[in-house]
């Protein structure tokens, strides 16, 4: 059975080529059910897979299918090579099922764009890519999906591709993670000419053999490794693109720059654990990271007025969680915290999709509102969204990840104190925008009128991820509501289990959890009351800010000062050198032959004469020349 | 006998001398028939008949008949024929060939002309080594005649001005 | 024979072509068609015919100017045969983009088109080195006369700059093969220019790193490498949509073959006193180009300086030394021949249709003519190295086995992947994003064209998804390039003594 | 009949050879100065004559054939030129012809 695992990213393929080729005689619908179906039926097969490894797992927990010998040298054997394991099913599977259940969104949402069928088919070619990312088995095969949902990236923010802006969008959310690209292709030749291998496997067999604890290449591939990373996850200081990337359509927003391609950065560290765990200090680094983007992603979130930059922001927020956990050892925390983030996520981002289709496109939150009675499905299901995103205690998913993190945080060696304190002020953070954004879009009066209703689709895909959201995080339970331990004890296979649990912490682990729950819904309160009685210190709070409220707005000026530090200075210089300097030498040399030729061609006058006394004073000059030696 | 030879080779060279200061161009080519003839002299004294004959003929006779031609074809109108038979013309001409004349009949009157150095290159030696290592030269020459013959039918042709661009305006004068 | 019928096959058709031309033009191009496709199955045919003990698929050698040791000595190997199937290819496509563009003299152009590729095809056979530079010598006056007759605006001036450039090195190309041949003489007594002999002569190391440097200029001007690129630009945004193609695509490899047939092996020591220095050019290369390429705003000349960027990589690939970067480097010459001729001959079909190469005059053109903007997305997507396309095989083997020789070159040839991104990206958003401006018609694609981009296509998904058959071909002959003969000789020594 | 020195030989076609070079320079007719060409050649060959005698070779005489050939022609050809540039500007003065300038 798991021969067929290379399936799961053919068939999106199939599906893709149907669509590209068959673009013009396929009708919307034909289109609709050909995407969601491939998708679909992948989804099907990676469940199989996951129950097939519950129940009857294969050797050593993993499985490899080669599919051809791609790069067959005689130094080097890079193969086709499909491989699954715990880590690679987990993902696969999120991308499959939430991808499946975009898709279905997608069909009604779409509906009516002229290029519906172009849309599924790049839709269709990014899950295939990203299902090829997380089952590569070595990392050529890795780059092609890596690079390969770049485009599809690339190719659905410019989905509209009329308008300049969303070209620049897309081009720019390209190029960015091109930077991080390289960054990991580098990483990969240093780990190949260290360790002679591109297999995954291989390579963390052999990089605990090859490097010692604390070595200096084990550090810079990791954080070359970390690099690449930090550029498709929209981390510090490569996170620009992504709230710019929200120019695509929506459910684009929501299965690539929320659940699944942005994530692929933590997939990546946490498959290459074994060479992180060979530098702590790396470890270190991709903690800070994480914690400084979680909180500069969070205070951007809270000003943002676009609806879905804010959802935006909080994404890169929420990824900087996972790396927080990433960088604390915290490997199944992380994936976690990935899981409930893909669902609820990817239900804030259709919801808002809705929010927007409802009222004429309006993606401003501030001229939004008592949106509460008028669509209440959407309300229910956003509510439950923000609620996930907020970690309200004990009855959201996304509480169960925050807090295992937060824990995980806490007492892993690596992380400590500090961190766990930026964290919770993250967690503050995050429960000040969601609920501002509820707020917002759904209390107080209506601004715009509601033009359109989600479809029976849409609500149906709304209410899925809605309850999946809210009962989602039971797979994961801490240990004094129950210890239950299902996804860790299921990664285990593929990756080390979480951080060790010293015995007797009990007593710390209620404290950190009360006042981990007390302070999320503490923030979520007083933004209600804020909020909700028209009180003027809201106001108030808004004149004094003013200034740093402008500065969040604009992403910390990490935009502009890019813009004046690099792009400028390179695009300059690419205008005056337009001519090519270099060909500048080469128009020197001619002007050079030209002025001798017009100084010579003086001395043609055209009279026989003289040319017969030059010759004769030549041959004159020759012969004394001759007679003197 | 070497004085025969300083003379005829002072009459070459008064007679080129003539030839390049004289202003008229027939008397040029006269006196240039001198300097030919005298020439050939040399050769037939420093024993190469064969040459000296060839000289005569071809250069002396040939070639200069080939320049008459052109200045007849050219036919400038102050330089008419009886202007050509004046005294003045024969006078110079006249005495040098006179004097040449009057060498050649000393030097054939020497009797034997070889002797010494000077070994007479018969005119079939001449020959053998043409058509034999100089096989490929003498070719050489032919495809360097017909050229030449190609050139000056071509260069003759001025009717549609092919050749040679137009003359502009008042450039032609 | 059969590889003399190789090269004068098109020699023959080209003369045919301009013949026939003169009582049909349809005749001629088919005739064109017909010698180039015969050639190109030809080829194809030995693809899997297995090397003789020395390497070579196929030897001829026939005595020319023996006094001076000159043969018509021609063999095929895995490279030239690569080689010159994708000359064949690409100038089979070139007759068809021409079937509707080139009214003017038609005969003369085939004409030249096929000696072009007859030049090119021999360059990639010869092992006599006074027949190389016959052959090199030969494929550059059709082109000057491609560029001067049926080019655009500036022809003149291009074609000039193309012709004195490749002289220039042509000469330099020559006094080193003389030299070289020479040298041999003194040592072993025997003029010759005889490839295999030369192969072993043993050179003092001055004169070996002057003659070295003789073929490594000529080389690097045709590939071409840094600070002799400055040709290029003209040539190809001048060049009639053909020439383009023939340029980047064929012209251009003949600068990478040589490096790797000739400069590498002849000269093993001097090559490795340069390397750091080719693969420096070779960085400085592909950033520079970049950097050019994304300001100008004539298409072709954009695309021209991409050239100049890609073949950078064949430099650092050459000149790493490893089997790696160097099976790197021939896939990346065959699918930069592909990609950067479809981006020319999609810049072609822009300018047949709206009549200028002006990037500020168009835009939107999706909307107009979506196949032709797709395909141009594949296309910009494989010229800056997509996985999935050859060209990724090519950069990212080439940079791999780079990597263990220079590491911080290396890093620094990479970020050009980024620099890739910005201008191919760029000419899709400037050619076919946007509103479309003034009301133009923009007809799509139609069959023909539509027929030679998807074989363009095709070349570049099967070259990046399975690049074995090339790799295979490729191995032996790579392996024997990068040996030193005095290597082989003391191994076959050695079996020898063994009993 | 005693030798006559090689030496003086070639001092007379030394002496030629100026003579014609001079006019050659010196007059601007054209027919002149084709004349004076003539006698260039001429005093070459009988340099040549003159060692040919003196070695008792035959080369020199062959030479002056060649000389006598090329001369034949160059008179063909030239005179040809005569009679167009006479055509053209009515004239002989080479000085005439100028417009070859650059």
């Amino acid at each position: 059975m798991y021969d067929l695992l290379w399936l799961i990213p053919a068939l999106p393929f199939v599906g893709f080529l149907i669509l590209t080729l068959a673009a013009r005689s396929l009708s919307q619908r034909v289109a609709a059910v050909i995407a969601c179906g491939t998708v679909g039926v992948s989804a099907v097969l990676t469940l199989g897979m996951i129950a097939g490894f519950l129940w009857n797992p294969p050797a050593d927990y993993a499985h490899t299918v080669t599919l051809w010998q791609w790069m067959p040298l005689n130094s080097l054997e890079i193969a086709f090579n499909l491989r699954i394991d715990a880590l690679s099913l987990v993902m696969a599977s999120v991308i499959t099922v939430v991808g499946f259940l975009i898709h279905l969104y997608s069909s009604e949402y779409m509906q009516g764009d002229e290029a519906y069928t172009r849309f599924f088919a790049y839709l269709n070619l990014f899950v295939g890519f990203m299902l090829i990312l997380v089952m590569a088995d070595n990392f050529a095969l890795l780059l092609l999906g890596w690079e390969g949902v770049g485009l599809c990236s690339y190719l659905l923010i410019g989905f509209w591709y009329q308008k300049p802006e969303n070209g620049f969008a897309a081009r720019k959310a390209f190029v960015v993670t091109r930077i991080g690209d390289v960054s990991l292709l580098v990483a990969v030749f240093l780990i190949f000419s260290e360790l002679g291998t591109l297999q995954l496997s291989e390579v963390l067999a052999l990089a605990p053999d090859r490097w010692a604890e604390g070595s200096t290449t084990a550090w810079v591939v990791s954080l070359l490794l970390l690099g690449g990373a930090v550029g498709k996850s929209a981390q510090l200081p490569l996170q620009t693109w992504l709230p710019d990337a929200m120019a695509g359509p929506t459910p684009v927003s929501a299965l690539i720059h929320a659940a699944t391609m942005v994530t692929a950065g933590v997939y990546l560290i946490a498959r290459m654990h074994g060479i992180f765990e060979l530098s702590p200090s790396a470890m270190t680094v991709v903690a800070l990271v994480g914690t400084v983007t979680l909180l500069t992603a969070g205070c951007a979130a809270l000003v943002q007025s676009d609806i879905k930059r804010v959802l935006a922001y909080s994404t890169i927020s929420q990824l900087g969680y996972m790396f927080l956990a990433l960088g604390v050892g915290a490997w199944a925390g992380a994936l976690f915290h990935f899981m409930t983030h893909a669902w609820f996520k990817a239900l804030l981002f259709l919801a808002a999709g809705s929010v927007i289709a409802a009222l004429h496109h309006e993606q401003n939150i501030h001229r939004m509102g008592g949106l509460r009675k008028r669509l209440p499905v959407l309300f229910w299901t956003f509510v439950a969204g923000a609620a996930c995103l907020a970690a309200l205690p004990l009855v959201t998913s996304g509480f169960y990840s925050k807090e295992k993190i937060l824990w995980d945080v806490w007492i892993s060696p690596l992380g400590g104190p500090w961190f766990w304190s930026a964290a919770i002020l993250g967690a503050l953070i995050t429960a000040l925008y969601s609920t501002r954004l509820i707020m917002l879009v759904f209390f107080g009066e209506a601004k715009t009128e509601v033009s359109h209703r989600p479809g029976k689709r849409s609500s149906f895909v709304l209410i899925v991820l809605a309850v999946w959201s809210l009962i989602g995080g039971g797979i994961e339970v801490p240990h004094n509501f129950g210890h239950l331990t299902l996804l860790s004890n299921f990664l285990e296979t593929a990756i080390p289990a979480s951080v060790e649990l010293p015995p007797g912490l009990d007593l710390q682990l209620w404290i950190l959890l009360l006042v981990a729950s007390a302070i999320v819904t503490g923030g979520v309160l007083a933004t209600v009351w804020l909020y909700g009685s028209g009180s003027p210190l809201r106001q108030k709070i808004s004149d004094r800010t003013s200034g740093l409220q402008r500065f969040w707005l604009g992403g910390w000026g990490f935009d502009t000062a890019y813009d004046r530090l690099l792009v400028q200075p390179i695009v300059w210089l690419s205008q005056i050198n337009r001519r090519d300097g270099v060909d500048g030498l080469c128009r020197v040399a001619v002007s050079l032959g030209r002025t001798g030729h017009f100084l010579l061609s003086t001395t043609q006058q055209g009279r026989l004469r003289r040319y017969a006394i030059g010759i004769s004073a030549g041959a004159l000059a020759l012969l004394i020349l001759m007679l003197l030696q | 006998m070497n004085w025969m030879f300083y003379i005829v080779a002072a009459i070459t060279l008064i007679a080129t001398v003539r030839v390049i200061t004289h202003p008229n161009v027939v008397y040029a080519l006269l006196y240039f028939v001198v300097s030919l003839l005298s020439v050939a002299l040399i050769f037939y004294m420093i024993g190469a008949p064969f040459v000296a004959a060839l000289e005569v003929i071809i250069y002396a006779g040939a070639i200069l008949v080939l320049f008459l031609f052109v200045i007849m074809m050219l036919n400038f109108r102050e330089e008419h024929e009886t202007h050509w038979l004046r005294k003045r013309i024969w006078a110079g001409p006249g005495v040098l060939c006179a004097a040449l004349l009057a060498v050649t009949i000393a030097f054939i009157a020497q009797g034997p002309m070889v002797s010494g150095f000077y070994r007479t290159i018969e005119p079939s030696e001449v020959g053998n080594a043409l058509f034999g290592p100089y096989l490929i030269a003498v070719q050489l020459a032919a495809l360097l005649l017909l050229s030449g013959l190609v050139g000056s039918s071509h260069l003759r042709r001025h009717e549609r001005g092919s050749l040679l661009r137009k003359p502009e305006g008042g450039d032609s004068q | 024979m059969t590889l003399a019928t190789l090269i004068a096959l098109p020699f023959a058709g080209g003369l045919l072509c301009w013949l026939t031309a003169r009582y049909s033009v349809a005749a001629c191009r088919w005739i064109a068609l017909l010698a180039l496709g015969i050639g190109l199955a030809w080829t194809l045919a030995y693809w899997n015919h297995g090397s003789g003990p020395d390497g070579w698929i196929l030897e001829e050698k026939i005595s020319w100017i023996p006094s001076l040791g000159i043969h018509f000595q021609l063999s095929l190997d895995g490279l030239s045969l690569l080689l010159i199937a994708l000359t064949f290819f690409l100038g089979l496509l070139s007759v068809l983009i021409s079937w509707h563009s080139i009214h003017e003299r038609v005969g003369f152009f085939h004409f030249n088109l096929l000696w072009i590729l007859a030049g090119t095809v021999g360059v990639f056979l010869a092992t006599d080195l006074f027949l190389f530079f016959f052959f090199w010598e030969m494929m550059v006056l059709p082109m000057f006369l491609l560029i001067g007759i049926w080019g655009h605006a500036n022809r003149n001036y291009a074609a000039v700059k193309f012709f004195l450039f490749t002289q220039a090195s042509g000469l330099l190309l020559l006094v080193a093969i003389v030299g070289l041949a020479f040298a041999h003489q003194q040592q072993t007594g025997q003029l010759t220019f005889d490839y295999n002999q030369l192969l072993g002569s043993q050179l003092q190391p001055l004169a070996e790193f002057w003659l070295m440097l003789g073929f490594f200029i000529a080389f690097a001007v045709k590939l071409p490498a840094f600070p002799f690129h400055t040709w290029l630009a003209d040539a190809h945004s001048e060049a009639p949509t053909a020439g383009s193609v023939i340029l980047a695509g064929i012209l251009l490899k003949t600068g990478g073959y040589g490096l790797l047939r000739f400069v590498l092996p002849l000269f093993p020591d001097a090559s490795e006193t340069i390397a750091p220095y080719a693969v420096l050019m070779g960085v400085i290369g592909i950033l520079y180009g970049a950097l050019l390429a994304f300001a100008q705003t004539d298409l072709k000349r954009l695309i021209a300086y991409t050239s100049v960027s890609h073949m950078g990589f064949i430099l650092l690939g050459v000149f790493a030394w490893n089997e790696v970067s160097q099976q790197g480097t021939v896939i990346q010459m065959i699918a930069h021949g592909l990609s950067t001729g479809a981006l020319f001959i999609l810049a072609g079909f822009i300018y047949e249709r709206i009549h200028t190469r002006d990037l500020d005059q168009m835009g939107g053109f999706r909307t107009l003519a979506p196949r032709l903007a797709a395909f141009a997305l594949f296309f910009a997507m494989a010229s800056l190295g997509l996985p999935g396309t050859g060209n990724f095989i090519g950069e990212f083997l080439i940079l791999l086995g780079t990597f263990r020789e220079h590491m911080v070159l290396t890093t620094l040839a990479a970020t050009g992947l980024v620099a890739a991104a910005v201008y191919s990206l760029w000419i899709v958003q400037k050619v076919f994003h946007g509103k479309p401006g003034k009301t133009q018609s923009l007809p799509d694609l139609n069959r023909m064209e539509t027929l030679i981009l998807t074989l363009l296509l095709l070349g570049l998904v099967g070259l990046g998804l399975y690049p074995r058959p090339v790799l295979d071909v490729a191995a032996g002959p790579l392996e024997a390039l990068r040996t030193p003969v005095y290597v082989t000789a003391v191994e076959t020594a050695l079996k020898e003594d063994a009993p | 009949m005693t030798q006559i020195p090689l030496e003086h030989g070639l001092l007379l076609a030394s002496a030629l050879f100026t003579l014609g070079l001079l006019g050659f320079l010196v007059r601007r007719n054209l027919i002149i100065m084709l004349v004076c060409v003539e006698i260039m050649l001429n005093a070459a060959g009988l340099a040549f004559v003159m060692a040919g005698a003196h070695w008792g070779q035959v080369d020199g005489q062959i030479m002056f054939i060649f000389i006598l050939t090329m001369a034949a022609a160059e008179v063909a050809v030239g005179l040809a030129i005569i009679l167009q540039f006479h055509w053209r500007y009515q004239s002989l003065d080479v000085d005439q012809a100028s417009t070859m300038k650059g």
